[in-house]
């Protein structure tokens, strides 16, 4: 098997992440497919790390989780508060700038 | 002292009555009409002694110039204030100043209760500075700042009683009419200056052998324009009936010394231009001719004594008009006329103005009638001065009159039989409307009534500052015409500026004479039996088609105001109209249009995250197309 | 480099066909399932394909990490925020925005394609495998570069992570403006207004059921909604006893009490 | 180096504008003394400058030049020739007038509202204009130019939106409506002219190299600069366009009407005497001297389109019902004369449209003052509403006369000369032309008169009865400016020795020469 795969199913994977993004209204869905994303990110780093022979790919994808760490914190805190506000976690009611 | 440096004088001084009566204030509301009055005087009397000098001088020799300083100085085009002081000028000045001066004193007495008479005398000054400027002048240009002024004074003369509607709507009508023939004269002064370079007179006249008949002709012709329109000629005449709405002695300035002169003054003062222009020259002897026979008819329809003169007038220029339109032979003739007619109509005028002083401003002659025991002076005065008009031997307008009918006889040809024609029909018709206005106003029964307010008239002579200048009018009527006559002396005195040649007519001189006379006295009996014989209907009888018409000036002012003032409503309407939606309305269109595109193109910023999600999802599809397909190529 | 280089052993090709279609599925899942909670578990599972797939590529401890933090923190946090958040309306898979659904079919599509066509003609021809960088083993040859490298990038993301913790904290603290009213000044509220001065109604109890859910009946047989937990008025999960449905409850107990002959309970 | 005196003139009032802004709110009067004694002082550096100035001299006088943006060549390049000095003459002259007839205009119990120090913004913003206006004429150098042609448009904006008169037709709030309205408008027209001119200023430098009017005349002369034919007329274009639409030319003439039928008078006389200036001096000096063969080359399309704004104009003046509206439309006629002057490239056209410039700026200035106070009295701009008011107050009718009889080009009076040089520049070389714009003159006697019957004369009527005369400050603004024009109409001499050998500049720079006369006259 030819390791390229591993990129087509990367590639796949985003795809699918990025119309979850674009059809779902829920903000939780939104945001695991945002996550499915990133992941589909990293298959693709590691892939090219071991076709290059290097760790540098491994790296990125290292901070790449950090980061989708920090951001899972801070954009589920958003929900959270957005919830509060206004009892809804749908993005579309969240359509106005002010409440 | 060098007499040259008097002419500015001659205008400076009625220039500066009407700066100092106007500017004034009413502190000089007690002595204004007597400054005003003064400086006219002081006028004439510079006349005069302007007016020895030259008769001191040989023929040939006896014209003043004076040059003030550089107007309009502009590369290649040259417009001095700067005069010239010729027979002919001066034959204008001295009746301007003359008349002038008479009807100033006349207006003191007519004008005695009016709380503007301060300011009617500085329009008066100001009236006659602008006619001492336009026949002063010695170039074009010059000449039509005061042909302009005298437009200006009329219109505030005629308009003077601003707070009748009618004299404000008259005063506009006299200088939009007027405005028309200024066009004429605008457009005469920039083809002479494309042609020669110049338009001061003396360089003009003396290149016109150098230059084509067409533009002569085109000259001239524009020039006839100006002249209808100052002279009152068809088809520029229907301001002169409404001036009536002024006070009776501007009417009498209007007609007889100034304004309606000016255009015979311009024709004569162009005759070089004419000579060189026959069809220029034709078309000037004809509009005289239609407008002689115009003005005559008009007046014979009149009730209103003031139109009915008015229509005179009309005539009159009429046979001055045609007489310059004949050339050389008529020039002369034409200013004799010109001068006679100052006389007798300006008694005519003032005559008309005493009868409505002493009939409480009543101006309708069915509304007179026997007023001759009550005002003998104004009867005497009037009566010498009708019979000057219709030319009754002996008078002043028999000799010239008669002039110019032989003058139209000599032209030559079927014109000249037409023309001639044409004129002593006139004089038939001259006769018999002024009969008619004799008979109505002064013999029959009386038939004045009370005034709106029950005020029975009590019929007067008028004091003797306005019987005075009456009486002097009077002579002047009377033996004007003889005394220019005697010895050819005004053909000597003004050949050497208008030239002159002797006319000769088909018939005898004295054949036309003889049916001159002959119209006349049919006129007058014609008249006898319509209105003397029988009593004169307090209201006016329907009358046959061509009376109706005439009393409505033949219908030209229907004309005007269907064509031009209707038509022309409707223009500026639709043209509002068409600025507001078209012009603007393409500029406001192209404005809505972006408008609603942004409208549209805002219903994308719908707020929806998932929106603007797809949106960019969509450009990194694009962009990662583009890419990919940079790299195919 | 050889070609042998190009492909790689049985075990894996089997491994990777297995799992990817395991992991493709799981996207699909979470993009397509209606519950959050549904959703959350499909990506654990494609999350711990990837895992194991990190393992395969030789990034034993990126796989070992995605297991732990991503599977077994950050998509426990997102189950702990679908609890709180609960169900709501959002879950609706039915599309409200005109056109947004094939907007983002023909997108999505378009971008896979054009996606997959640049991996495609791209030219990967190079494999050199992980052996030399793995030598001094997978966890030391990482920190090596994170330590020497990336030490300033390691730094910042600390930084970063702190600051996230910290901005959680910011957007979900509500700070209590003021003091919190006590029993007795509701009481005098409840008076002032005039509604409700005793303690609202208990909720009707009916023996067979957790009565909890019922609305208790007022005199003239009308259930009252006040006597209910107010999360389960919002909920909609307020169980009928108004007597309609009594009395069909009462139908179906005789139905069943014929059918298994106790005529002594049907009778009473 | 000599005192800069162009710069100076032009300081003058920019730090009026400023000292008067800075007046604490209470001090209203102090503003106004204020801003006037600046506009005064400024007349009197204007005063230096016409008597500095050699007719006989050089073409550009006055001269200062000091680098500025050196990347692009841009210099701060001031100098004036005849038509400027004739041009800062007539602004400098205004604004005195301009803002003693606007005394009262911007009192907050006037407008009737609370805003923050009106008086003060007021009259600082017409000295900001008077700035701006001077260094426009003063400016030798494009990108100056530009920038203050432009930069003109902000104080105007305030001005015409900010400022109107006491209270419309159908009350306060709808003639704020309008108000913005007419300022949005002038300031789009405007700011579309000046883009398509930034385009073609741009393109010059393009060209050019430089900015320099001087230097780029000078190097099209020997030769060194080649501009293609098409490049020409595109640039030429660019600037035609945005002088047409502050001129204003048809069809480009609609932002006028409503931007001086809402501005107050002492406003509109700003943008129709002053401002609009700016755009006729620009096509006289920037277009054909720029651009000489571009010019010949479109001199035919823009000669019929001033024809119509003639004609378009007047016949649009008899139509209105407003009487500032009225005079705005009639400027659009006269701004007709002054382009087609212009554009018949012969000295008398040059000369005359120079004349008309400044003629044209003070005729209108004492007409629309003086409407402005018959307004001020009433509160409506309708004609319908006046009449008979030469009974009450004569002096008010007598000096409305004079402004409109001045507006009809009676012959004493300075338009006259100038209106007369016009016809005649364009006869000698289009007769056709010539003629039909003769027509004009009888239009100009129609609107003028039947503006002056209906307000002024008939019978009082109850809505003008106890209109006041003429007070003192308001004679002190009329009597002037008459003064002036029968000055200027007797005796222009100063003038025309001062414009001529700019004209002759320009016309030789566009290589025409005077049509000869037909027969060379005798005279002489």
């Amino acid at each position: 098997m030819n390791p390229v795969n591993y990129l087509y199913l990367a590639a796949l994977l985003f795809t699918i992440g990025a119309i979850g993004v674009l059809i779902r209204r829920n903000a939780i869905i939104v945001f695991m497919c945002i996550e499915l994303m990133l992941n589909a990110c990293n298959l693709t780093f590691v892939a090219f790390s071991r076709m290059h022979g290097n760790l540098d790919g491994q790296i990125i994808a290292f901070f790449t989780m950090v980061v989708a760490a920090a951001e899972v914190v801070v954009g589920l805190a958003i929900i959270v508060s957005l919830f509060r506000t206004r009892h809804s976690a749908s993005v579309d009611d969240a359509s106005l700038m002010k409440l | 002292m060098n007499t040259e440096n008097l002419i500015a004088l001659l205008v400076a001084a009625p220039l500066l009555g009407a700066a100092v009566l106007l500017c004034g204030g009413r502190a000089l509301d007690r002595v204004g009409h007597l400054l005003g009055t003064l400086l006219a005087a002081v006028s004439f009397v510079i006349a005069v002694v302007l007016f020895s000098d030259l008769v001191g001088k040989s023929p040939h020799d006896r014209t003043l110039t004076q040059h003030l300083f550089s107007w309009v100085p502009v590369e290649g085009f040259q417009a001095d204030v700067s005069f010239q002081l010729d027979q002919l000028s001066m034959t204008f000045v001295l009746l301007i100043t003359g008349v002038g001066t008479l009807i100033h004193m006349y207006s003191i007495g007519y004008m005695e209760h009016d709380e503007r008479r301060r300011r009617f005398f500085g329009y008066l000054n100001l009236f006659l500075a602008a006619m001492l400027l336009l026949v002063l002048a010695d170039n074009y240009l010059l000449l039509y700042v005061g042909w302009e002024g005298v437009g200006l004074a009329s219109y505030l003369l005629i308009g003077f009683w601003q707070h009748k509607p009618s004299a404000a709507t008259a005063a506009k009508k006299a200088f939009l009419v007027n405005r028309v023939g200024d066009m004429g004269l605008s457009i005469a002064i920039m083809i002479m200056f494309s042609t020669f370079g110049t338009f001061a007179f003396k360089p003009v006249f003396d290149s016109v052998g150098d230059t084509s008949q067409g533009k002569l002709t085109a000259i001239g012709l524009t020039l006839l324009l100006a002249a209808c329109g100052k002279s009152a000629q068809v088809p520029l005449q229907s301001w002169l009936g409404d001036a009536m709405e002024g006070p009776t002695p501007v009417s009498a300035l209007i007609h007889a010394a100034t304004m309606v002169t000016a255009g015979v003054y311009l024709i004569v003062r162009s005759g070089v231009i004419f000579n060189g222009a026959p069809d220029a020259q034709l078309a000037t002897a004809v509009v005289g001719a239609v407008t002689l026979m115009f003005g005559a008819i008009v007046g014979c329809a009149k009730d209103d004594i003031k139109k009915a003169l008015a229509g005179s007038t009309m005539s009159q220029i009429g046979y001055m008009v045609l007489a310059a339109g004949l050339g050389p032979v008529g020039y002369v003739f034409a200013i004799m006329h010109l001068v006679t007619h100052g006389f007798f109509k300006a008694g005519l005028f003032l005559g008309a103005g005493s009868v409505m002083h002493g009939m409480n401003d009543e101006v309708d002659m069915r509304r007179y009638g026997a007023l001759r025991k009550y005002m003998p002076i104004t009867f005497a005065t009037f009566t010498l001065a009708y019979l000057a008009i219709i030319g009754f031997p002996g008078l002043s307008g028999f000799f010239s009159k008669d002039k110019i009918i032989e003058a139209a006889f000599a032209k030559g040809g079927t014109e000249g039989w037409i023309l001639g024609i044409t004129a002593v029909v006139g004089a038939a018709v001259t006769a018999f409307y002024m009969t008619r206005i004799m008979l109505m106003t002064f013999f029959g029964e009386k038939r004045w009534v009370p005034d709106e307010q029950g005020n029975e008239p009590h019929p007067h002579e008028a004091p003797s500052s306005m019987t005075i200048p009456m009486l002097v009018l009077a002579v002047g009527s009377v033996f004007a015409g003889g005394i220019f006559s005697l010895g050819d002396r005004f053909l000597k005195w003004l050949e050497p500026v208008t030239g002159h040649t002797e006319g000769h007519s088909p018939i005898s001189t004295g054949a036309i004479t003889g049916a001159t006379v002959a119209c006349m006295l049919i006129g007058m009996g014609v008249a006898w039996v319509m209105y003397g014989r029988r009593d004169v209907p307090a209201l006016a009888p329907r009358g046959s088609l061509l009376t109706r018409a005439a009393r409505r000036d033949l219908l030209q002012d229907d004309f005007n105001h269907v064509v031009l003032v209707r038509g022309g409503e409707h223009l500026t309407r639709s043209l509002v109209y068409v600025d507001h939606t078209l012009v603007d309305g393409v500029v406001n269109g192209t404005a809505a249009s972006v408008g609603g595109l942004s409208g549209r193109l805002r219903k994308l910023q719908n707020g929806y995250v998932r929106s603007y999600a797809v949106s960019m999802f969509g450009g990194a599809a694009v962009i990662i197309a583009a890419t990919l397909l940079m790299r195919a190529v | 480099m050889t070609l042998a280089a190009y492909s790689t052993s049985t075990g894996e090709a089997f491994q990777f066909w297995v799992l990817g279609t395991v992991a493709v599925l799981g996207a699909l899942g979470t993009i397509l399932m209606r519950r959050a909670v549904h959703s959350a578990l499909c990506l654990a599972g494609t999350m711990i394909v990837l895992a194991v797939f990190y393992l395969a590529n030789g990034a034993y401890f990126l796989g070992i990490v995605q297991i732990i933090v991503y599977t077994g923190a950050i998509m426990m946090l997102f189950l702990f925020v679908v609890m709180l958040v609960g169900v709501t309306a959002a879950d609706s898979l039915k599309e409200t925005i005109k056109g947004q659904r094939w907007l983002a079919a023909l997108c999505g599509v378009g971008f896979g394609v054009l996606l997959l066509a640049g991996i495609a003609n791209a030219s990967l021809k190079q494999f050199d495998g992980l052996s030399d960088a793995n030598a001094q083993g997978n966890v030391q040859g990482l920190a090596a570069l994170i330590f020497t490298k990336y030490v300033f990038a390691f730094e910042i993301t600390g930084a970063l992570l702190i600051t996230a913790a910290v901005g959680a904290m910011v957007l979900t603290h509500r700070e209590r403006t003021e003091r919190p009213r006590t029993q007795r000044e509701l009481s005098e509220q409840r008076v002032r207004e005039g509604k409700h001065v005793p303690p609202l109604p208990a909720p009707g109890v009916y023996a067979r059921h957790n009565a909890v859910d019922v609305a208790g009946l007022l005199p003239d047989g009308t259930p009252s909604e006040l006597t209910v937990n107010k999360t389960l008025r919002a909920r909609g999960q307020i169980r009928d006893v108004s007597s309609k449905a009594l009395n069909d409850l009462k139908a179906l107990e005789q139905r069943s009490a014929e059918r298994l002959d106790r005529p002594e309970e049907a009778s009473k | 180096m000599s005192f800069p005196l162009l710069t100076a003139t032009a300081a003058l009032p920019a730090v009026g504008a400023i000292a008067t802004a800075a007046v604490p709110a209470k001090q209203r009067t102090a503003a106004k003394w204020l801003a006037l004694l600046f506009s005064l002082g400024t007349l009197v550096f204007a005063a230096v400058i016409a008597a500095r100035f050699d007719p006989g001299g050089n073409q550009f006088q006055l001269t200062e030049s000091h680098a500025w943006i050196t990347d692009f060549g841009v210099r701060y390049e001031l100098g004036v020739d005849g038509i400027g000095v004739a041009l800062i003459a007539l602004t400098a002259l205004l604004m005195p007038f301009v803002i003693l007839a606007g005394w009262h205009d911007a009192d907050p119990q006037e407008t009737g509202s609370s805003r923050w120090r009106p008086t003060q913004g007021f009259f600082a913003l017409i000295l900001a204009v008077e700035a701006m206006v001077i260094v426009s004429f003063e400016a030798t150098d494009v990108f100056v130019f530009y920038i203050f042609f432009e930069a003109m448009l902000i104080p105007m904006y305030f001005l015409i939106g900010g400022f109107g008169d006491r209270a419309g037709p159908h009350g306060e709030k709808e003639a704020a409506t309008q108000r913005s309205y007419a300022a949005v408008k002038f300031l789009l027209y405007n700011l579309v002219g000046g883009l398509i001119m930034l385009a073609a200023v741009i393109g010059l430098y393009v060209v050019a190299g430089n900015f320099s009017l001087q230097e780029i005349v000078a190097a099209r002369a020997n030769g060194s600069l080649h501009m293609a034919t098409s490049t020409e007329r595109l640039l030429f274009l660019g600037f035609f366009f945005a002088f047409a639409v502050k001129a204003p030319l048809w069809p480009l003439h609609t932002w006028l009407p409503n931007a001086m039928g809402e501005a107050t008078a002492p406003v509109a006389v700003l943008i129709t005497a002053v401002v609009d200036k700016v755009g006729t001096f620009a096509m006289l000096r920037f277009c054909l001297q720029l651009f000489p063969n571009a010019s010949k080359w479109a001199t035919p399309a823009i000669l019929v389109l001033a024809l119509i704004s003639i004609v378009y104009g007047a016949l649009l003046a008899v139509g209105q019902r407003d009487i500032k509206r009225l005079v705005a439309y009639a400027s659009i006629s006269h701004f007709g004369f002054i382009i087609m002057g212009i554009f018949a490239m012969t000295s008398q056209g040059q000369s005359g449209a120079t004349l008309y410039m400044v003629n044209h700026g003070i005729s209108t200035a004492a007409l629309m003052l003086v409407a402005g106070f018959l307004i001020s009295r009433r509160g409506s701009r309708l004609i319908a509403d006046y009449g008979g008011v030469q009974k009450v107050a004569p002096v008010l009718a007598g000096t409305f006369l004079i402004g409109g009889l001045a507006t009809l080009s009676l012959p004493g009076l300075a338009p006259f000369v100038s209106e007369f040089l016009v016809l005649v520049g364009t006869f000698t070389r289009y007769p056709v032309i010539g003629i039909i714009a003769t027509i004009g003159i009888v239009l100009a006697a129609l609107y003028t008169l039947v503006l002056y019957q209906r307000t002024m004369t008939g019978p009082v009527k109850p809505s003008t009865e106890g209109i006041a005369d003429l007070r003192v400050r308001e004679l002190a603004v009329v009597v002037p400016l008459i003064g002036v024009l029968i000055f200027l109409g007797v005796y222009p001499k100063p003038l025309t020795d001062m414009v001529n050998p700019a004209v002759q500049h320009t016309l030789s720079d566009v290589h025409k020469k005077d049509p000869k006369p037909e027969v060379e006259a005798a005279h002489k």
